[in-house]
């Protein structure tokens, strides 16, 4: 029985949530990585936009409570308002293109005048989400909030450990997975997706090839605007929404989307894994489970942690930079501005 | 030096636009603007002369910034005789020992062929020195933070006098880019920027955490000035006469002769530097840091040490950098960790540079300047339109409550707004590069 | 006529989240004095809005210039958080003379800070409801405790003065972490409490951080009792955090008697969220100001900074909320009182705030008062 | 004692061996051809060599000694330069500070000298200069002195690579293709450049190129690579002559066009 | 005369600054191969991108089939039936050399195998390299690759700038070989080159260009024959 309380211990407090905090961070970073390769900048409105999708979404999920429509089988009525969520996003994604992208695309202007115009849209949708949301912390989550909660688990387990699993991580980790495999069959066997790499390429010879940059471009912030949405939605949904929250997401993507190699849509998931992974991991107080482990009269009497968790997005950091200086691109090797 | 009509045009106009401030606003509110638009300005020089001159994408700006403001509470600050009785030692000794696991693990990572035995080796040497350097530094640093905690807790400083602070605070930020440039100029744009970014991050960490060094999160305050406070310039009698004259109150004069003090001071330091930089810009230096910029390939094939000229330009700005944080500490009279956030520390810097013209001196002061105007002024310009936009409505209709209870997030969106227009309007910068 | 007063807060940044509902608090304050009419013979309030951005002290410094020199405002209520409050008041509020009173700047430097007279706050130092807290802890049979508070000068603070009365009263802390506000996930910071176990989580913070701490501690299962500070107080934190705040035991600056019920009572009907941090102290601190000026007769900052002391402390008629027209009549006669306000105002010279706490209890998702310290 | 010694040298990418067990010399003195089909790692021999590429193993000497693995800026202090295929221009840069960067040792390109010596900075760009534009006119791109590198044709970025060989005293000039692109008068022009630079300055040559105009006018001896090995090694007309580099290289359609051209002249 | 396949007539314009093309005049009749030869940075390069629409004229017209295409992008003059390698970065170097091959094919609805299969056995090292990315290529094989990627539109006019730079002789000659074969097949081939002898031999029609104008216009034989051109341009 000891090994196994020792597991659940373990998964409850860091398995568990790092996975479903790495998928939702998967989902950002691979909309990060995407506008990079093809539309050539970092885009530093990621977090802000996300948290207007979510805020969209949010206004739908209200809206259709107050119609006293709920969500299937105990989920999130969320779930149901996603896809007005993602016509708000996509279209405040392609606006912001046409005002502002558009023109630097034209003029070729520097990879960094890219990044300072995302910057500068990044104030203003936060201004646009802060006036219709306001900036506390809204719930929007109903239905079950559990599959099963600590407490269900120890008594139907016995254990003396328990191990809970939210809904909204179930769904996180789920989602996350399919879109995944549809992201990767997309951008690799349909003609869309060989124009998006083609054009990321070499944007003139797309153009000789009979690409149209428009299209891709089109298309780039559709599939990042879903990808925001979903991302949004299901961190809000596990973790409350708070528009500040949502800016806050911007490094750990970022770092993400770096570590794994930027432009690399796998190396972004793997990226993203890893960041949640070291950050619950590597500050994770191991004494618990070991109490569990070892042998009586030998538990542990200091926290068994590799370091303290003042220091848990230092940690982060810090790995990262480790990581970049044995693979100077990223896991999967990136590209470079 | 190298300003065209336009260039001196446009600074006139910013400077028309401070004096419209001093007119309408107040002349106190001018210069609070103008010295922060000065230190702005140098850390935007700093920036500038990384990515500008060599293309090296620092997003760390806020941790060498941060550096350079510990140097004031260490040199400014006077000592605390209780804390270092209580653990200065042991807190010496712990640092020494974790220097010395350092260099013990470099050098057996030198020494050693490449094996497995190494990485044992080396792991070993680590974990060792880990845990002797943590038994004699935790027990130290635990005594020093005991010692009277609400208003002390810490080493204190060495009580110099504060300007020296100024330039240590340089050559701290200057030790610690060589330390990060030594490890992490092998890594190209993105992959700097995220390393950069990491390790500022771990700066403020560590000076957010270890409170006996400077307080931590509960702050240094009351620091020593380099110009006399505006209150202490009250009772001083030309200041008084000075008030007579212009028909100002003391305290408002006080006020602008001590702003005008630091403005003076860092006038001149921005001079010096504009100078120096200017000078090394349009030289064969200033040639050859572009040619690096431009192709790192070609450049070394051409003979040059691309590493080495890296590694110096990142600490030539990072310690730019470092002083215009000392500077900054040294005028606010106080160390806060916790407001060194990368929004404003580093990512408005490169709006500066950006917006100004990246690769031109001129083009980062000028964009200091007005990205600074921006960001302080917006403010009271996002409640004005707010005004405007609800004037219409029904008194005390929801929306309009709700949108002039919004009014305050109205500061960033017009600050993006302004951004966005400046950028499109001149996207290579206020003042391009030639 | 107007006499303009600021109120400088963090509007955006790290605590955005609730000073909306502290500038409505003093605002509140302001309104009920210009609706008296008794202000200084007719005068009205009129309030001047700036950001303190709560970290970035030198936008927060030109805001205050700004407020002062340019807006011309007699008293400031504000700043907020300690870093940005004493840049303000060092730089900016002593060399124009300009009086200030924080709601919510908790940093002790501040008691020893020479201000000229002119800083005051209407929250109550750390020291003491560290060790009132303490006290409650032990009293209700969990002598080992898991401690968070939240990484600033005020969660640092009050941490160490609970864990030193704590200790002192026999009590184990098995573990002390420090949360960063407005992260999205505090798995880890749990996962290592958790591992060290103990009876109940004491978590000194605000809704933002500190509430998410405790509802994830209490999904993963990692503790069942619930001990927080005066910074989670309010309806947002029973919004946020649900069922798992059932039962949780706090503490709260506030007046015994009305001055409370009252206050939430008007900020009801206002459509004001009274329930919200430093609300109340916000009120205070407004109301404060504009009885200051009632006293002085005349609406200056010298006068303003001489009166606070005289009208906060007895002697005098004791003044709760939604009672200042009667505090200005008893003024404007020359008389004298004694402001209690929401939080049972009790200013110790500048710079220091004493007042009594309540303990409450958590049931049915309502504040419950157990009894008053 | 040669010049520049290739002993063994491998270079892999993953699996694939670009070069393959090079072994070949290049007499002081000389203009050495390198040919080969594409593909044969002909410029990733280059990269080895020029401290771009680490080997996989083998070794590099120049004038006996051991110069594997060096940096290429410890390369270029030595003496060796090379031409990049695709061209590398400084692209911010006009022409002209394209040319006048290449100097080493200006004293200019130290910060203290910067700031504090002036004079002698300036008399230096005075003569650096001089060169720039001697150089710049010789190749017939004068005219776009001021232009920004990144804005000329194709062939005049060709042609720059090549002047900045010609801006320094170099011993051994590594061209990877300088007359692909460039117009074949002008290249003929550049052809006696470079016999020029071997005879008058002693520049030692290895030239790669695909114009077998251009390698006979200039060329002896001539290597041929093929699959990352040498395949052979003599004179042009040994070259053309050898079975196996007709087969891999040449191809016979090289007779018969030669034959076809010549009937028009 | 009748209305050439394919003329860019009187153009004149640059990229911003001074124009860099003045009044110059290229056509190619079907079934023809014209040949654009000059010094370097006389305008070739841009002359050919003006004809494709990458450049703003601002003067001159360039018609297809008699209709007038000044006006369209790049993008839509691919979908009228013209292919372009340009001179420099005419690959996708992070893609395999068969998804750049796909990319060439990008407009096509059909089946596109057989055309595949005919470039790789034009190019038969580039069927050996099928799955790497054609930024590993060595130079000459990427040259290979992008002729392949045009090839696969299967256009009706294919527009070639120097394709043959850095190939090796065997190559070229299969290639110039496979351009007369294209061109027997009815495309019109437009094309700049520097190994002019070998090109104008098979040419049509040549040009050549100096200082962004036409200095002389003749069929590719007499051109050749000219020792004024001989000398001055074609390296004696
Ligand atoms: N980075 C790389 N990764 C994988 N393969 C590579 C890489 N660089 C070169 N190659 C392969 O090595 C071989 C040799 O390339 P190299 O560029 O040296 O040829 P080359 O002889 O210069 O040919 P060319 O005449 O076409 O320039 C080629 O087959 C190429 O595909
Ligand atoms: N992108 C550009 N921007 C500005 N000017 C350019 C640009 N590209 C080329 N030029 C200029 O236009 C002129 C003609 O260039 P073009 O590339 O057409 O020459 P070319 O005849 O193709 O030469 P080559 O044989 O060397 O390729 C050159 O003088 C060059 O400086
Ligand atoms: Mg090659
Ligand atoms: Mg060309």
């Amino acid at each position: 029985m000891e090994p196994l309380n020792a597991l659940v211990s373990l998964s409850n407090f860091m398995l568990i949530p790092a996975l479903a905090y790495g998928s939702q961070l998967a989902l950002g970073a691979l909309g990060i990585t995407l506008i990079f390769s093809i539309l050539r900048f970092a885009h530093f409105a990621h977090g802000d936009t996300m948290a207007l999708g979510t805020a969209a979404v949010i206004g739908g999920t209200f809206f259709l409570q107050a119609q006293g429509v709920t969500g299937p089988l105990g989920m999130p009525t969320a779930i149901l308002a996603i896809p007005f969520g993602l016509v708000v996003m996509i279209g405040y994604l392609l606006a912001a293109d046409k005002l502002v992208y558009k023109y630097f695309r034209k003029v070729k202007a520097k990879p960094l005048t890219f990044v300072m115009a995302s910057l500068g849209v990044m104030f203003v949708t936060n201004g646009i989400t802060r006036l219709f949301m306001g900036v506390g912390e809204t719930r929007f989550e109903d239905g079950n909030r559990f599959l099963f909660t600590v407490r269900e688990f120890r008594e139907y387990t016995g254990l003396a450990e328990g191990m809970a699993l939210r809904n909204a991580q179930a769904i996180t980790v789920v989602t996350a997975l399919i879109v995944m495999v549809v992201l990767f069959w997309f951008l690799n066997r349909t003609r869309s997706g060989k124009s998006m790499r083609a054009y990321s390429d070499n944007e003139d010879l797309a153009l000789l090839s009979g690409i149209n940059p428009e299209r891709v471009v089109i298309i780039t912030w559709t599939i990042t605007g879903i990808l925001l949405v979903l991302a949004g939605t299901l961190y809000g949904l596990d973790k409350g929404f708070r528009p500040f929250n949502y800016f806050q997401l911007l490094l750990p993507m970022f770092a993400a989307a770096i570590l794994g190699g930027l432009g690399s849509p796998f190396g972004a998931i793997v990226g993203a894994y890893v960041v949640a992974f070291a950050e619950l991991g590597i500050t994770y107080a191991w004494r618990r489970v070991f109490t569990y482990l070892m042998p009586e009269g030998l538990e542990p009497t200091s926290m068994m942690q590799l370091l303290p968790v003042d220091y848990k997005f230092a940690v982060t950091f810090a790995i990262l930079v480790i990581v970049l200086l044995f693979r100077p691109t990223g896991i999967f090797k990136g590209k470079v501005i | 030096m190298s300003l065209t009509a336009r260039d001196l045009g446009l600074f006139a106009i910013m400077g028309a636009v401070l004096a419209l401030v001093a007119m309408f606003q107040s002349p106190q509110l001018a210069i609070t603007i103008l010295n922060m638009s000065l230190i702005s300005a140098i850390m935007a020089l700093g920036v500038n002369m990384q990515w500008g001159y060599a293309g090296l994408f620092n997003v760390g700006i806020m941790g060498f910034t941060a550096v350079g403001g510990l140097a004031v509470v260490l040199i400014a600050q006077p000592p605390v005789p209780e804390a270092w009785a209580a653990g200065g030692l042991g807190i010496l000794l712990g640092l020494m020992l974790g220097v010395a696991t350092i260099l013990a693990a470099v050098i057996v990572y030198k020494r050693m062929a490449p094996s497995k035995l190494r990485g044992i080796a080396i792991f070993a040497v680590l974990a060792v020195g880990y845990l002797v350097t943590s038994y004699v530094f935790g027990p130290a640093k635990q005594a020093v933070q005991a010692v009277n905690p609400a208003s002390e807790g810490y080493l204190g400083g060495a009580g110099l006098p504060v300007v020296l602070a100024w330039p240590v605070g340089a050559v701290f930020a200057a030790g610690v880019a060589w330390l990060v440039g030594k490890v992490s100029l092998g890594l190209r744009s993105d992959y700097l920027a995220i390393a950069t970014l990491g390790i500022s991050e771990i700066v403020i960490a560590v000076l957010k955490h270890e409170r006996w060094l400077a307080r931590g999160v509960n702050n240094v305050t009351g620091i020593e000035r380099p110009v006399a406070r505006p209150i202490e310039l009250q009772p001083v009698p030309w200041v008084q006469s000075l008030a007579d004259t212009l028909g100002w109150t003391i305290s408002q004069t006080a006020s602008v002769v001590s702003g005008l003090g630091y403005s003076a001071l860092f006038v001149i330091v921005l001079g010096i530097l504009i100078w120096l930089a200017e000078r090394a810009l349009n030289s064969p230096w200033g040639r050859m840091m572009r040619a690096i910029r431009d192709n790192e390939v070609s450049a070394r094939a051409m003979g040059k040490d691309v590493t080495r000229r890296h590694l110096m330009i990142f600490v030539l700005g990072s310690a730019v950098c470092g002083l215009a944080g000392a500077m900054m500490v040294s005028m606010d009279g106080q160390l806060t960790p916790g407001s060194y956030e990368p929004l404003r520390y580093t990512f408005l810097i490169w709006v500066m540079v950006i917006v100004g013209g990246s690769g031109n001196n001129w083009g980062a002061v000028l964009g200091a300047f007005v990205i600074w105007f921006l960001w302080v002024q917006v403010e009271p310009a996002g409640r004005w339109f707010m005004e405007i936009v609800t004037s219409g409505m029904a008194d005390g209709s929801d929306l309009k409550q709700h949108l002039l209870s919004s009014a305050a997030y109205m500061r960033l969106l017009t600050m993006g707004v302004a951004l966005l227009l400046m950028l499109r309007f001149a996207p290579r910068g206020l003042i391009p590069e030639r | 006529d107007e006499v303009k007063m600021g109120v400088l807060l963090g509007f955006t940044g790290p605590i955005e989240s609730i000073t909306p509902y502290m500038a409505d608090g003093a605002e509140m304050a302001w309104n009920e004095i210009n609706e008296s009419g008794l202000f200084l013979g007719g005068h009205t309030i009129s309030s001047v809005r700036a950001d303190s951005t709560c970290v970035d002290s030198s936008a927060a410094q030109a805001a205050a210039e700004r407020m002062i020199s340019s807006d011309g405002v007699v008293a400031i209520m504000g700043a907020d958080c300690s870093g940005v409050t004493m840049a303000v008041l060092q730089n900016v509020a002593m060399s124009a003379g300009v009086p200030m009173i924080s709601p919510s700047a908790t940093s002790p430097a501040f008691t020893t800070t020479e201000s000229n007279g002119l800083f005051f706050r209407t929250s109550p130092s750390d020291a003491r409801q560290g060790e009132i807290l303490a006290g409650i802890v032990m009293e209700r049979g969990f002598s080992e405790v898991a401690l968070t508070y939240t990484n600033n000068d005020y969660g640092s603070g009050f941490a160490n003065a609970f864990e030193e009365s704590f200790l002192e009263m026999g009590g184990t802390i098995t573990s002390k972490v420090a949360h960063e506000e407005a992260r999205g996930d505090y798995s880890a910071e749990v996962g290592q409490l958790a591992s060290a176990g103990g009876d109940a989580l004491v978590i000194l913070g605000y809704v933002d951080g500190g509430g998410s701490m405790l509802r994830t501690a209490y999904e993963l299962g990692a503790f069942e009792s619930f001990f927080i500070g005066d910074g989670m107080y309010g309806d947002e934190m029973i919004s946020a955090v649900g069922e798992a705040l059932e039962g949780t035991i706090g503490t709260i600056p506030w007046a015994e008697g009305e001055g409370a019920d009252t206050f939430h009572a008007m900020a009801e009907e206002a459509g004001v969220q009274g329930q919200s941090s430093y609300t109340r102290e916000s009120y205070d601190a407004a109301a404060l100001l504009a009885l200051a000026a009632q006293a002085a007769g005349e609406a200056t900052p010298e006068g303003i900074a001489a009166n606070i002391l005289n009208v906060a402390n007895a002697p005098g008629e004791e003044i709760l909320p939604g009672d200042l027209a009667r505090a200005l009549q008893i003024l404007a006669d020359g008389g004298e009182v004694n402001y209690m306000g929401a939080t049972n105002v009790e200013l110790v010279g500048p710079g220091e705030a004493a007042g009594s706490y309540r303990e409450y209890v958590v049931e049915g998702g309502e504040y419950v008062t157990v009894r008053f310290h | 004692m040669a010049m520049i010694r290739v002993e063994n040298l491998h270079k892999h990418f993953g699996g694939f061996h670009a070069v393959d067990g090079a072994t070949l010399e290049v007499e002081k003195g000389s203009i050495t051809g390198l040919i080969g089909p594409n593909g044969a790692g002909k410029t990733t021999l280059f990269n080895v060599i020029a401290g771009v590429l680490p080997p996989t193993s083998g070794q590099v000497l120049m004038e006996g000694e051991d110069i594997t693995g060096l940096h290429p800026h410890a390369l270029f202090s030595k003496g060796l330069l090379r031409t990049f295929q695709v061209a590398h221009e400084f692209h911010t840069m006009t022409v002209r500070e394209n040319l006048m960067m290449v100097p080493p040792g200006q004293s200019g390109e130290d910060l203290w000298s910067a700031w504090f010596h002036p004079t002698r900075v300036r008399e230096e760009e005075h003569r650096i200069r001089a060169r720039a534009n001697e150089v710049m006119e010789f190749l017939t791109i004068d005219h776009i002195a001021d232009e920004k590198a990144g804005q000329i044709s194709g062939g005049q970025k060709k042609l720059l690579e090549l002047g900045r060989t010609m801006m320094t005293d170099a011993k051994i000039v590594f061209l990877d293709e300088v007359g692909a692109g460039v117009n074949r008068t002008l290249l003929n022009t550049i052809a006696d450049a470079i016999l020029r630079l071997n005879k008058e300055q002693g520049y030692t040559f290895v030239v790669i190129e695909h114009d077998m105009d251009f390698i006979g006018r200039i060329c002896d001896p001539v290597i041929c690579m093929a699959e990352g090995k040498v395949l052979a090694q003599g004179t042009l007309d040994e070259i053309k002559a050898n079975e196996q580099v007709i087969e891999a290289y040449l191809g016979t359609g090289l007779k018969n066009k030669v034959l076809k051209e010549e009937g028009h002249v | 005369m009748a209305e050439p396949f394919l003329i860019g007539e009187n153009m004149t314009g640059g990229y911003g600054g001074a124009d860099i093309l003045h009044d110059c005049t290229i056509a190619v009749e079907k079934g023809q191969i014209a040949v654009i030869v000059g010094p370097n940075g006389a305008g070739k390069s841009t002359a050919m991108k003006a004809v494709f629409g990458m450049l703003k004229l601002r003067q001159g017209s360039v018609r297809l089939q008699g209709e007038d295409i000044t006006a369209l992008t790049p993008q839509a003059r691919v979908n009228k039936g013209m292919g372009f390698v340009p001179q420099t970065s005419n690959i996708f170097p992070s893609m395999t050399v068969e998804e750049n091959l796909e990319m060439g094919a990008f407009i096509r609805r059909d089946e596109i195998r057989t055309t595949m299969e005919q470039v790789y056995e034009l190019f038969p090292i580039l069927r050996d390299k099928r799955r790497q990315a054609a930024g590993e290529l060595s130079g000459g094989q990427r040259q290979q690759v992008a002729v392949g990627r045009a090839l696969m539109t299967k256009p009706s006019v294919l527009m070639l700038d120097e394709p043959t730079a850095g190939v090796s002789p065997i190559v070229m000659d299969e290639l110039f070989d496979r351009i007369i074969e294209i061109a027997r097949t009815g495309i019109s081939i437009l094309m700049v080159e520097q190994n002019a002898r070998q090109a104008l031999n098979i040419a049509d029609k040549g040009y050549v260009m100096v200082q962004g104008e036409n200095r002389y216009t003749d069929t590719g034989q007499a051109l050749l024959a000219d020792p004024d051109v001989r000398k001055s341009f074609l390296g004696g």
